[in-house]
């Protein structure tokens, strides 16, 4: 109860207060029902956090986006895949243990949960996210998805728009070519 | 687009599924609709969001048995394609393989078990319920006779119907609508044996077709077109290169058409011309005869050219030439089929033709027994003549039809007959005619949902695995069956079952490479055959020409659409005709002198009036048939079978006889009065200008000629530039080039390019329909084709080959596509750079940039660019193409288009970045046969060649610099990078209008 | 002619009321008359009113050619080069090969540079017009003003301070004016 | 003007009087016209909304014909747009009197041909709602278009023409709405007084204003042959047979001025009559209108006897193919409707008789008009059904009830415009008809007898 106390202006503006404490190990910030409403982006079925998975255990970005670095489509976990830990690991604070029991429930009913999209590209954009990987190194993750380690609810941090590409092709002086993406 | 693709119906898919697919429209107007994401619930380790996985299986459209490769994205099967180790047909497809897809997810499909109720109509029933009912029709009809109608299943699933029918104590029957009973009977009088032989084209160095429609439905199409192309193709290297092919038959059909030289013999004589020839290569001793052959003498006696010539309708000189030419090429293969087996006298032609390859040693060496062909072990015409009268006497109590949709061949009085049968049952996957008249349907898989084999021929067991989770609430019917039959477990087991006992031991490795080959792959060893004892008793019959009365009609079977099977796919009803052109509907095939008499045009509609039946078709009129005879085709005229098939044009069954043939087969031509209603129609067709005018469309070359080329030479160059300007030319070339220099267009680029064998070319149409399946072309519908509105981005032109007389001979068939020209006149016109040339050569048309000004198209002088004038993806649109599930088979890796925007062929784009991106990851270069287009890869006469035009080792370099090469409207300066290489006839003085 | 105008429009079109004489004719030839009686007479800044342009009257006045066409001739210049520099950074700045042509060549762009020209000459020539016109108008003052004058009457306002009034009247009389006002 | 022998003498008064009186209370007859142009627009703009919605797939279009009706009522308005600024500018550097008293309507019509035309480039393209991607302004995208195609070309001429021809004809009016300010009253007065922008006929106004008109038509001279060349350009610059000739240019500016002519001779009759201006618009007019129709209805004649012989004299198998299908094909009636109507009519204006008969000239006009509608339709659509390059490419193109919708929604908004404009706007110039009039002479002394 202290412990939530004393993180909790913390955990509002989360981010900004770990990526400043790099040396010791990143702290995942433990949040109460309020600080999450005022998060950014889409609430998910699960409130899946990034910031303690990827960030406070450190779990690679390819772990569970297990496609991303030898396809054009990044690929989400299948539920089996989260049951690979959680059938153990029950989470500590009960706001924890609350989402974790909704991804055994899930397991149980065989029903995954309908994570709501938040990177889209339209329909005729190609990304081939192995190309970026292959050229940008499997940490690039975080030039279009933001900060993700550090991130308690992912919401889209780029525009995803065409022009935003084009900067970056130009930057890195790679091809500019409209049949690259658009076929 | 995205979220109207319903996930759930197959595999629990990744929420980027069909991402790709999305149509152009979601940049349109309104917002982009929030997507849901739902993941694997057990990841498939077989199965990598965006990329593709293959599986091997067979091809079940026809009784070919072709293998085939599934390609499967997020669980969705979205292209099919030849499977390379599979011996039939050598890794290529045919369009009626391709639309295999549109069967699969075809919005007609029957979603679960329906039983018909009191009044006639059919109620949902659960499985368990319409398995219990069945079981009770069973027991209660066992004495009553029982009957399993099933297609040509030379199968495990085959024999399972056979045991079952054992224990239940009812019989089993298989129907094909176009038999081979004639040449079983033929093989029999000639050699004593029923069997099949199979046909080795690749090898032979003449060939002659009494009616084989070998290249479009006869046996084994696609394996008979690769060997043909492989025998028929110009190859300046080969010895005896390119054999000549003569095509005899009173109409020119797909095959037909790739003759050199047609002989429009009339129609039942084929046999007498075959004689004739066996009669000069005996009598003149032009080849080294079999000994036993000497007992034909007597028979052939009578057969001398000059007494026959009359009777065929040819003159005696020509008759002596064919025979000369096809004894001293040293590997003459002649085979009779199509119409020439369907007539009533179809054995003795057949008989006839097998003493022609027997007198010139081509049996056993051309013409295998021993690798026989499975196809022709059907039950006769005659059986099923005899079914119909023993349902219509009542003695059939239960009939079961699987496969087969005889309510829509067989003669009416089947259908009258299916009334008096007590109980019918349909597994049938569609609603078509026979499964409407049934009391119980039980939906079967579709081929690719399901296990299953087939031997296509001795020594091939083809597997079929199922390659995607059911779209329906279907079910195997071998697990039916099983069910009923008190066995248990499913058809899977049983099929592995029956192959263990084929291999006992090791029996897992032999099924693990069956399955990765597609099935297992062996050589039957040739069977030697002698003539048979009465060889010499057969009357051949008479050799004066019977008078005709009536005009005779010949029904022959679509290529597309077959027996009207294929009439359920928008794919095959688009294809245009190869021969015709015609789309959507059917026709009758008249010629000009006819028409004259009648005064009738195009369009205008005949009612042929037969003694069994009449149907109006309307005329199209062409030199392609005899003056005495008018040709229908099949596959349209359905009374049920889906919205596509529904209600479109006659059913050209209905006007043949229901008597068999002495030899147990069905005749397909009959005598009929034709009378010009007065309706008239505009027909649905692609064909321009059948001639060439010149223009350099095609180029023909005379095999003299061919021959005499040498390399390096360019006999088509001056069309390119005149030799005075060509300096001037080029270096307008370089210094506009060395100025384009700049941005992404420095340094060394691929020019990706194409190389197109007209010699190879047979206009089957394949590539149309792979092109279809790979690039997400909308389907129109015949009222949009009819004005002119097919999206097809490649297209057939057939141009006949006439002789000096202005007679068809045959036809050049020439693909037109995008020709991704260097200075591509689209290009600069475009207003926004929607069209724009590519670093790597190509024509860029970059969907979501055009604004549709349509310039472009104007500015091509090839045509080949395409507009959506509607919005062919909308849901519930006038003219939606892709209606629920057929939208699962949209490729993820192309954008489907908006309304309002041009598109064209930018050979497979999607594919070539593939490539790219795969050797990028393996950090190496894009190697030569890396990329293969859709085109290439279906073709089965191998005539399309993909490749770098850059690279000095590539195959299409190599073809570019053909002596043979030349561009189309070369003279036009675009530069394009499609090399046609000319087109090779026998005779040597080629005319093409 | 007032008009409610807003500062500074209204500066510009209702400037102070010059006191002064004008007279109407009936005939052009009395018109010229008067013009060079005042002249004689020593007036310069006085203004004549026709409802058509006379040369009789440009020469009986000796005005210097207008200053619009060097409008014309400035405005003319910078569009050809605005075109200029319109069709060739913008090809530029995102090279893309069409047709086999250069990138940036100069005969399709002639077309956009001609039009340039015209356009930009002629909307400087309008500008000319009203800036010299208006600059006139405030330079005269608001001066008395007769609607005869766009029908078949003309005018000429003198400006004249009480002490010259009656010696400008009698010019105007003699010279054939069938109508003098004071303002 | 003023000829010997008639009835009524021409003076500066009798000029500002008869024009200000057209500006009067307007008849029901009026107003029943001004209806049927609103409704034929109406027309349009529900083929429009249908269009919008359900794609460019309900006109005629069939492959290889893209381009069809739409293209054809562009290139037709844009002609129509030409006579105007020719009148107005190039005879006024001429300074041919006679076009003063019809270039008002001349200019008028021009400006509202040119907006008509405009309105056919956003509706015949695919996706209407992109229109604005041809126009080059900063993008997130960093996207320019492309300057080497004649369409971004058509865009600044046609830019330009609106602009250029729109300032010449509001330059026209100030001194004449400034007449008929003074003579006016009530809310007229207001609107008139506000758009003359205190015009007052003062010396020094003269001197700038007559200088910049000179200008001006000094840059609208070259500007209206560009405008149709550039047009001309669509097509002369792809190499469609039919189109890829270097007579275009010219070819099609005559053309340009001679539907122009005619559609001023159409709007002229009944504005004259109903207007009551036989005095100001004499048949002298009609005459000179009819000669300039037959020096460019020749001009025309010649260009299709040209194309034809070069089709036969470059022995280019592609064109001769082309224009034969032209002239026999299946669409031969629009050839020879455009051969007789542009080739043949115009002949007869070589008879005094016939080029000084209004009602005459009123009726050739209309087919002059109907005769180049047809000549760029076949241009566009029988070329490109003809493709002969690919002949395998069959066309089977027929108009559609969208393609007529839209062509009278195009009609309706032109004459609404030209209505709307006579009835509130001189539509004779008042100070320059004076100008070719002789001005009141007269000393001193007279004017006190």
């Amino acid at each position: 109860m202290v412990l939530i106390l004393a993180l909790a202006p913390v955990a509002v503006n989360g981010q900004q207060a770990q990526s400043a404490s790099s040396s010791s190990r990143y702290q995942a910030p433990v949040l109460s029902a309020g600080d999450t409403s005022k998060l950014k982006g889409p609430r998910q079925p699960i409130f899946f956090r990034h910031d303690i998975h990827a960030g406070q255990d450190q779990i690679p970005c390819m772990y569970c986006h297990y496609s991303a670095s030898v396809s054009s489509e990044p690929g989400i976990p299948s539920l089996q895949t989260c049951m690979g830990c959680h059938q153990l690991i029950g989470g500590t604070p009960p706001s924890h243990q609350a989402e974790i029991k909704k991804v055994r429930d899930a397991w149980r009913e065989r029903k995954p949960p309908e994570w709501i999209r938040v990177h889209a590209l339209p329909g005729f954009v190609r990304f081939p996210h192995m190309r970026h990987i292959k050229a940008l190194g499997t940490n690039a993750c975080v030039t279009c998805h933001g900060d993700v380690q550090h991130t308690t609810q992912i919401s889209q941090v780029s525009t995803l728009r065409m022009g935003w590409c084009v900067r970056c092709h130009i930057k890195n002086n790679v091809t500019r070519d409209c049949s690259v993406c658009h076929y | 687009m995205t979220d109207s693709l319903d996930r759930r119906r197959f595999l629990k898919v990744l929420g980027v599924t069909g991402a790709g697919a999305a149509a152009l429209s979601s940049c349109g107007i309104g917002p982009e609709p929030t997507e849901r994401l739902i993941p694997y619930l057990i990841q498939p380790e077989d199965q990598i969001p965006g990329t593709a996985t293959y599986y091997a299986t067979t091809c079940r459209e026809c009784a070919a048995g072709c293998g085939v490769r599934v390609r499967i994205r997020e669980g969705r099967a979205v292209k099919l394609e030849g499977n390379p180790d599979s011996p039939i047909n050598r890794g290529r497809l045919c369009a009626r393989g391709q639309a295999g897809l549109q069967g699969l997810y075809n919005p007609d499909r029957i979603a679960h078990p329906l039983v018909r109720n009191a009044n006639g109509t059919f109620d949902d029933i659960d499985w368990d319920g319409a398995i219990q009912r069945l079981a009770a029709k069973v027991r209660e009809s066992q004495g009553k006779g029982i009957v399993f109608l099933t297609g040509a299943e030379q199968s495990t699933f085959g024999d399972l119907v056979d045991e079952w029918m054992k224990q239940v104590g009812g019989r089993r029957m298989s129907y094909e609508p176009f038999g081979f009973e004639a040449l079983r009977a033929g093989n029999r009088m000639a050699f004593g044996t029923a069997s099949l032989p199979s046909y080795d084209f690749g090898n032979a160095k003449y060939l002659i077709s009494f009616g084989a429609d070998f290249l479009d439905t006869w046996l084994s199409p696609v394996e008979f077109q690769n060997g043909f192309s492989q025998a028929h193709a110009f190859d300046a290297g080969r010895p005896a290169s390119m054999a000549k092919f003569v095509f005899v038959g009173p109409r020119m059909s797909l095959t037909g058409m790739n003759a050199d030289e047609w002989i429009a013999a009339r129609p039942g004589t084929e046999g007498t011309l075959a004689l004739a020839m066996a009669q000069v290569i005996l009598s003149q001793h032009l080849a080294r005869v079999p000994a036993d052959a000497s007992r034909l003498v007597s028979v052939l006696g009578a057969y001398s050219p000059s007494a026959v010539a009359q009777a065929i309708g040819i003159d005696a000189g020509t008759i002596v030439r064919l025979a000369r030419e096809f004894a001293r090429s040293g590997g003459g293969l002649a085979v009779a089929g199509g119409m020439a087996a369907q007539y009533p006298n179809a054995a003795e032609i057949v008989a006839a033709v097998n003493i022609l390859n027997y007198v010139v040693g081509s049996v056993g060496s051309l013409v295998k027994f021993g690798a026989d062909l499975a196809i022709g072990s059907t039950n006769t015409f005659a059986d099923l003549t005899s079914l119909t009268t023993d349902m219509t006497a009542g003695h059939v109590g239960l009939l079961f039809i699987h496969g087969a949709n005889p309510a829509h061949s067989l003669p009416g009085a089947f259908q009258q007959a299916l009334a008096k049968v007590g109980y019918k049952v349909s597994f049938s996957s569609y609603m078509d005619e026979t499964a409407a008249a049934c009391d119980l349907i039980l939906p079967d898989h579709h081929a690719l949902e399901q296990w299953g084999d087939s031997r296509p021929r001795a020594g091939v067991i083809a597997l079929q695995q199922p390659v995607v989770q059911p779209v329906f609430d279907t079910r195997p019917t071998g697990d039916v069956i099983l069910k009923l039959s008190g066995k248990s477990g499913t058809f899977q087991d049983y099929l592995q079952g029956k192959w263990r006992t084929r291999r006992p031991k090791g029996f897992d490795q032999y099924w693990f490479d069956a399955l990765a080959k597609g099935g297992i792959y062996g050589d039957a060893p040739t069977r030697a055959v002698r003539l048979a004892q009465g060889v010499s008793k057969i009357s051949f019959g008479p050799l004066v020409a019977p008078a005709v009365q009536d005009q005779q009609v010949i029904v022959f079977p679509h290529p597309a659409l077959h027996d009207g099977r294929g009439a359920n796919k928008p794919w095959l009803q688009e294809l245009p005709d190869p021969v015709s052109k015609i789309a959507w509907h059917s026709w009758v095939e008249v010629h000009p002198d006819t028409a004259a008499k009648w005064g009738i045009a195009t369009g205008d509609f005949l009612l042929l009036k037969s003694s069994f039946g009449a149907q109006k078709f309307p005329a199209w009129i062409t030199r392609s048939v005899r003056p005495d005879v008018l040709a229908v085709p099949t596959g349209q005229g359905h009374t049920a079978y889906g919205r596509y098939a529904k209600d479109r044009s006659a059913n050209a069954f209905e006007l043949l006889g229901a008597q068999a043939t002495t030899y147990g087969g069905r005749s397909f031509i009959v005598s009929a009065s034709a009378t010009k209603t007065g309706e008239h129609r505009k027909i649905v067709t692609t064909e321009g200008s059948p001639r060439e005018r010149g223009r350099g469309t095609v180029e023909v070359l005379g095999l003299a000629r061919a021959k005499a080329l040498h390399p390096g030479e360019a006999p088509f160059h001056h069309e390119e530039t005149p030799e005075y300007a060509s300096d001037a030319v080029a270096w307008w070339a370089e210094r506009q080039h060395e100025k384009a220099e700049i941005g992404n267009y420095k340094g060394e680029q691929p020019r990706w390019g194409l190389a197109i064998d007209l010699s190879k070319c047979t206009g089957c149409a394949a590539c149309v329909t792979a092109c279809y399946a790979e690039n997400n072309i909308a389907t129109v519908g015949e009222e949009l084709m009819q004005r002119g509105r097919e999206m097809s981005w490649m297209r057939l032109e057939r141009y006949w080959l006439t002789d000096e007389h202005g007679e068809p001979q045959g036809a050049v068939n020439s693909p037109m596509l995008c020709q991704q020209c260097g200075n591509a006149p689209c290009e600069p016109v475009c207003p926004v750079y929607a069209a724009y040339h590519t670093p790597d050569g190509l024509n860029g048309q970059v969907y979501n940039r055009c604004v549709g000004t349509r310039y472009c198209s104007n500015n091509c002088p090839y045509k080949v660019r395409y507009f959506n004038w509607y919005n062919y993806a909308e849901r519930g649109g006038q003219y939606e193409a892709f209606p629920e599930p057929l939208s699962m088979l949209l490729n993820p890796d192309v954008t489907v288009r908006e309304k309002g925007v041009m598109e064209k062929c930018t050979f497979c784009v999607q594919r070539i970045r593939g490539a790219q991106n795969q050797a990028r990851l393996e950090n190496r270069a894009v190697r030569d046969g890396d990329i293969v287009t859709a085109c290439q890869q279906t073709c089965p006469s191998e005539a399309i060649i993909f490749g770098d035009l850059n690279d000095k080792r590539s195959q299409v370099y190599e073809l570019a610099g053909n002596p043979r090469g030349y561009h189309v409207l070369a003279g036009l300066n675009t530069k394009p990078a499609i090399t046609y290489l000319a087109r090779v006839v026998a005779q040597d003085t080629p005319s093409h209008g | 002619m007032a008009l409610p105008l807003p500062k500074p429009l209204n500066d510009l079109f209702n400037p102070p009321p010059t006191p002064g004489v004008l007279a109407v004719f009936p005939y052009l030839d009395a018109t010229i008359d008067a013009i060079k009686k005042l002249r004689g007479a020593g007036h310069t800044d006085f203004t004549v009113y026709s409802p058509i342009p006379r040369h009789e009257i440009e020469d009986a006045l000796g005005q210097a050619v207008s200053p619009v066409r060097m409008f014309t001739l400035v405005g003319g210049i910078a569009g050809c080069s605005i075109g200029a520099w319109l069709t060739l950074w913008m090809s530029a700045d995102w090279p893309i090969v069409v047709g086999g042509k250069p990138v940036g060549s100069i005969p399709p762009y002639v077309v956009i540079m001609f039009e340039m020209t015209i356009l930009f000459g002629a909307l400087s020539t309008i500008l000319g017009i009203l800036f010299n016109t208006m600059f006139a108008a405030r330079r005269a003052g608001t001066i008395l003003y007769d609607p005869r004058f766009t029908n078949d009457r003309f005018g000429i306002f003198v400006p004249a301070g009480s002490d010259k009034v009656a010696k400008v009247e009698s010019l105007l009389r003699d010279a054939g004016a069938e109508e003098v006002r004071r303002g | 003007m003023a000829e010997q022998g008639s009835p009524v003498r021409v003076t500066y008064d009798y000029v500002t009087r008869t024009i200000a009186r057209t500006l009067g209370t307007p008849s029901r007859g009026y107003f029943l016209l001004l209806g049927a142009a609103v409704a034929l627009l109406g027309v349009g703009i529900i083929t429009l909304l249908f269009l919008l919605r359900y794609g460019l797939g309900l006109a005629g279009y069939s492959h290889p014909v893209y381009w069809a009706v739409f293209i054809t009522c562009f290139v037709f308005w844009v002609g129509i747009a030409h006579s105007g600024t020719l009148i107005s500018a190039i005879l006024f550097l001429f300074r041919s009197g006679w076009r003063t008293a019809v270039y008002r309507t001349a200019e008028a019509m021009t400006v509202f041909a040119v907006m008509t035309a405009g309105l056919f480039p956003l509706i015949h393209i695919g996706r209407q709602w992109y229109f604005y991607w041809l126009i080059p302004y900063p993008n997130e995208r960093g996207l320019w278009p492309n300057f080497k195609s004649p369409l971004i070309w058509d865009e600044f001429a046609i830019g330009t023409y609106f602009t250029v021809s729109t300032l010449f004809l509001i330059m026209g009016l100030i001194p004449d709405i400034a007449a008929v300010r003074d003579l006016a009253t009530g809310w007229r007065k207001k609107l008139y007084a506000l758009t003359s922008i205190g015009w007052t006929g003062s010396n020094e106004q003269w001197r700038h204003y007559t200088r910049g008109y000179l200008y001006l038509a000094a840059l609208a001279t070259p500007l209206v042959l560009s405008v149709h060349s550039v047009v001309s350009w669509d097509f002369a610059m792809a190499l469609v047979p039919g189109w890829h000739a270097t007579i275009f240019a010219p070819y099609f500016v005559a053309g340009a001025i001679y539907s122009g002519c005619g559609m001023v001779i159409t709007l002229l009759t009944p504005i004259r009559k109903i207007f009551g201006l036989e005095e100001i618009i004499t048949v002298k007019h009609f005459e000179n209108l009819a000669k300039l129709c037959l020096l460019t209805g020749s001009i025309v004649g010649y260009a299709y006897a040209c194309e034809y012989f070069m089709a036969w004299y470059s022995g280019n198998p592609t064109e001769r193919a082309a224009f034969w299908y032209r002239a026999f094909g299946p669409y031969w009636w629009a050839t020879w409707t455009m051969i007789i109507c542009n080739g043949f009519l115009p002949l007869l204006l070589w008879f005094k008789k016939i080029r000084t008969n209004i009602t005459a000239l009123f009726v050739i006009s209309i087919f002059v008009n109907i005769g180049m509608w047809f000549e760029r339709y076949v241009i566009i659509v029988v070329s490109l059904a003809g493709e002969p390059y690919e002949p395998w490419a069959n066309a089977v193109y027929n108009p559609t009830w969208a393609d007529w919708g839209i062509m009278a929604g195009s009609f309706g908004w032109f004459f609404m415009w030209f209505l709307l404009f006579v009835k509130n706007f001189p539509a004779v110039s008042i100070s320059e008809v004076k100008e070719v009039l002789a001005p009141p002479r007269g000393k001193a002394s007279k004017a006190h007898v």
